[in-house]
């Protein structure tokens, strides 16, 4: 057995989809991130025991909760593993006591009881034990659902969108608290989300799924700065992404040509002379330079400013150079103080180490 | 020796049991299904909807006449369903068990199906969560359908004018008694008798009415 | 002089195509109405599906009979429709006409209604909206409520026989007829009239539920 | 009859909700923003005559819509107003070109067709012309349901949600192709949408809507840094919000107390001494400052961070000051070359014009 309490690895046919999923987790908060239609729901459903893969192995804690070669397929009802949909799928017609006592039919009344009340309180559920879900706000609601999911003590969270429900100005809020309750509870947990911001706020763990595969597992910033794909650094927002030639190849700082340009890579690899490299650089990570006196040790572009498509608080500029289109982002405050103007030229510095080589370029 | 009104109510109200105990089974075993014997269980269920009265009745009183196989051998246990009150439960309970099953197969699948799968991820067996969760958010549909079973089964005339017959203080219930008081030219009869059966009638349309506007529960446009 | 099985055609049809055309527009007035006078008409227009055929025929008997004011009226400009085969067509025009307003309203309000309000907006009338998209996107519920009713005339067995009477060549439909050929013990004849209902009954349900799961369009889960 | 082309004002009674927006639009593409709720696509539905007011009036072009003391409401049919429905509602048994073809029954044959070429050609549709909706890409239907809309060539057009139903990398490049289609068919274009990025992107006037009552209208700019109210400062990410003493309030800059600190604000307006004043900062107008060499002229603050929560792209840090806290945001290169680290002490700086005062605290 590996360290890992988590591991899945399984395949499931649709007509019009193929879904087969690969990864594992710890006890930690883990995301799994995709857009819409690329299976994220579909693969809590079958971790959960709702969709039948048509072959496989799921482990949790050591044990098997599903393998098509030993035709082990447990139940939801054995998973140990605790699901919100979507939508939280309260129970509206019992109250929320009722709905957190739901999974505990087969305990004794009287610790039935002190688990529903300890739930309870931990979630601040108190004054609402009696009302139901209908009359809850979002926020309440999410709790409820989480205080019934938790209550069988799984050894598993699914979430699906936990946020999806809740007024934008509560999200920040209850994603703490669902970070401090997976603290509390030390157990894997694994929730759904189309959103990046999302993700990032959320995750230790970033599960990265495209068209139904797994395409990147890893820390939230290795994934987000680290994409092994050019497909993977776009849906992180590494809009960047240039073909290089390597010129000297030799770590820490490979030089490579761009077009005419010359570009310094900071990576702790080497590469063969001549060899094409696919990089990227986020929007955020090329700087304007404001005088030249302020120019940094660092690869330096001057690029014609060709469209700024202000977005409050920043603004999202698109520079020319190399006939091709740079996308940087600047906060309003500094786009204000560098006097910038559509078809000016500029200089753009990128630190070495802000230029990240993707491994697998597709 | 009962009188139309009480033999009526003692037939439409057993075949109403007997429908909606077999028709919520049916709904439950029939909900969300799409295989091939589920299809034809579906269809075997609805045919009553589309065949003649008196057709069905043409066959039950094959069926379960004294020369059939089934029919002997409910007689050699002493059953005897031609011309008994009886068989007029059993035509009723026929013709009011697709109004059972298609009302609460709605009202089954009308509910979310997420709530089912939550439920069988918080331990519970299939058994209980349709006791706990399905039925009590389906009971208005399963309502709704057992008036319009009673309707109908208090309402029968040609399955049971075959199979049960029309012997006065027996078989004959209400709408056999109207038809005959009819041919009797006894229009006092008929108008009274006319008259109950529509006051049941307008009665459960009133309820099942009320039901079904508490049931859609009218919301109000999304305000955006 | 027809057979039984000619006059039955000739009834049910004619009493379908008077609910498709009654019914259709009845449902088109009803659609997202909750006005007082819309449950009203909406209840009356329910009412034979829950009160007993022969309540209904009894009433229509009275209503037409040449002692009411109406029947009168209707002797003096040649219409007869007691003991007649058009006494028939209104008794199944009657009975069938809930079906088709139940199955094309909810067609109809299963179309989403921001569709009728763009179209509003475009500038088409009520009356454009409701044939370019209401009704095709309705139609298939039509289509349905229309075999529903058809097989509910065809079948009219309570009503009829106290309205039309069992005159054989005249308004001996098939349901009658099989109860004519079991009541003179002619089982061979009540056999092949029973076969021939059966044979549409079941071919009516079929085409039901193929319209009903080409309706439903089974759709696969959302994959998130 | 004043230069608005379209003015509306009018309240409509529910049980729970009153509507009662007012407001005025020039050819110009607006957006109507607001929490889920506010009366949004509620406000469209009226405007378009699909639900009538109790009393008020909504005139276009000088001409009455809908005035209830005249006793006029003219059906949607004469209003000449294009409305496109959160998720277009094509009719999806008419192909694309009977879709656009469909409020030109009025025209000839001949003209008709014409209209329907010349709209698949400016939308890029004609490829598409014979397919239905089923079977198009949601880029594709927003087309549609715009060129149908257009088709009849609207005084007044009303888009609600309009990219709700569109994958989120599609969004911008749609934004910009109805901001071109706005510029060309010239006439005032109202946007319903709850997204305030969304609505930075796409307006050039802003209409602010909050239970049911319009509470700002402006340019972009005006409202998303000049808010009127605390609600609106809110809604437009301008979270610090700060109760202040002026000191001396002679214009153009006005020296406040914050608690026991001092700032300075620009304003063009003067205040009496004493009096309190309800002020507001963005969370990029704060710097950090590097080195004390950096600090320029302006408000210094010295502050603990007292949590980080990094966005990926973003840090939003909370600092502690004055026993309030203050949201700080920086990009994540800023954040890494600042060497932050939880429970130090910081200087911020914020400019005196980077520090608003809103005219009406409620």
């Amino acid at each position: 057995m590996t360290a890992a309490e988590f591991r899945a690895s399984f395949s499931l046919h649709f007509p019009d989809f193929d879904l087969a999923p690969k990864f594992e987790l710890g006890p930690e908060m883990a995301v799994l991130f995709g857009a819409s239609g690329a299976g994220k729901s579909l693969t809590l459903r079958a971790l959960a025991g709702l969709e039948k893969p048509d072959r496989g192995t799921i482990h949790l804690n050591g044990h098997a909760l599903f393998d098509s070669e030993e035709e082990i397929d447990l139940p939801p009802q054995d998973r140990r593993i605790g699901y919100v949909p979507q939508h939280y799928a309260l129970f509206p017609h019992q109250s929320v006591a009722k709905n957190i006592a739901f999974g505990l039919h087969d305990l004794p009344r009287a610790s039935r009881a002190a688990r529903v009340s300890e739930l309870l309180t931990r979630m601040r559920l108190e004054p609402f034990a009696d009302r139901r879900p209908g009359e809850l706000s979002g926020g309440q609601q999410q709790r409820t659902a989480l205080a019934r999911a938790l209550a069988r003590r799984p050894d598993l969270l699914l979430m699906d969108e936990p946020f999806a429900a809740v007024e934008e100005d509560l999200r920040a809020h209850l994603r703490e608290e669902l970070l401090r309750i997976q603290k509390e509870f030390a157990i894997p947990v694994l929730l759904v989300t189309h959103s990046r911001a999302e993700a990032y706020a959320m995750a230790e763990r970033l599960v990265v799924i495209r068209e139904g595969q797994v395409v990147q597992t890893g820390s939230r910033d290795d994934v987000f700065r680290r994409p092994r794909t050019p497909g993977v650094a776009r849906l992180m927002g590494m809009t960047n992404i240039l073909q290089v030639t390597v010129a000297d190849g030799s770590a820490p700082e490979v030089l490579t040509d761009w077009g005419n340009l010359k570009l310094t890579i900071g990576t702790p690899d080497s590469y063969a002379t001549g060899s094409s490299l696919a990089v990227g650089i986020r929007p955020e990570e090329i700087r304007i330079a404001a005088a030249e006196s302020q120019i940094q040790p660092a690869n330096q572009l001057t690029a014609r400013l060709v469209k700024d498509e202000p977005q409050g608080a920043d603004h999202r500029l698109q520079f020319e150079i190399n006939n091709q289109l740079l996308e940087v982002r600047v906060s309003h405050p500094e786009f204000m103080s560098l006097n910038l103007a559509g078809g000016q030229e500029r200089t753009l510095t990128v630190q070495p180490s802000a230029i990240h080589v993707i491994p697998d370029p597709d | 020796m009962l009188t139309p009104l009480l033999l009526s109510l003692r037939v439409a109200g057993l075949a109403t049991l007997f429908a909606i105990v077999f028709g919520v089974a049916i709904a439950a075993l029939l909900t969300r299904r799409h295989s091939a014997p589920a299809n034809v269980a579906d269809a075997v269920v609805n045919l009553p909807l589309v065949l003649p009265p008196t057709v069905l009745g043409y066959y039950l009183l094959v069926l379960l006449g004294a020369r059939s196989p089934l029919g002997a051998w409910l007689e050699s246990v002493g059953i005897e369903l031609v011309f008994t009150w009886q068989g007029a439960v059993v035509a009723a309970s026929i013709v009011a068990l697709p109004l059972v099953v298609g009302s609460t197969r709605a009202a089954l699948e009308a509910v979310d199906p997420d709530l089912r799968d939550v439920a069988r991820t918080l331990g519970q067996s299939n058994t209980a969560i349709f006791l706990t969760i399905m039925l009590p958010l389906a009971w208005r549909g399963l309502l709704a359908g057992g008036m319009l079973a009673f309707a109908r089964a208090l309402g029968e005339f040609g399955a049971t004018l075959m199979i049960a017959g029309n012997i006065p203080g027996r078989t004959q219930t209400l709408p056999i008694a109207i038809y005959d008081s009819v041919q009797a030219g006894d229009l006092a009869s008929a108008n009274r008798q006319a008259l109950l059966l529509t006051l049941v009638a307008v009665a459960l349309l009133v309820s099942m009415r009320y039901l079904g506007s508490a049931l859609a529960g009218r919301k109000m446009r999304d305000r955006g």
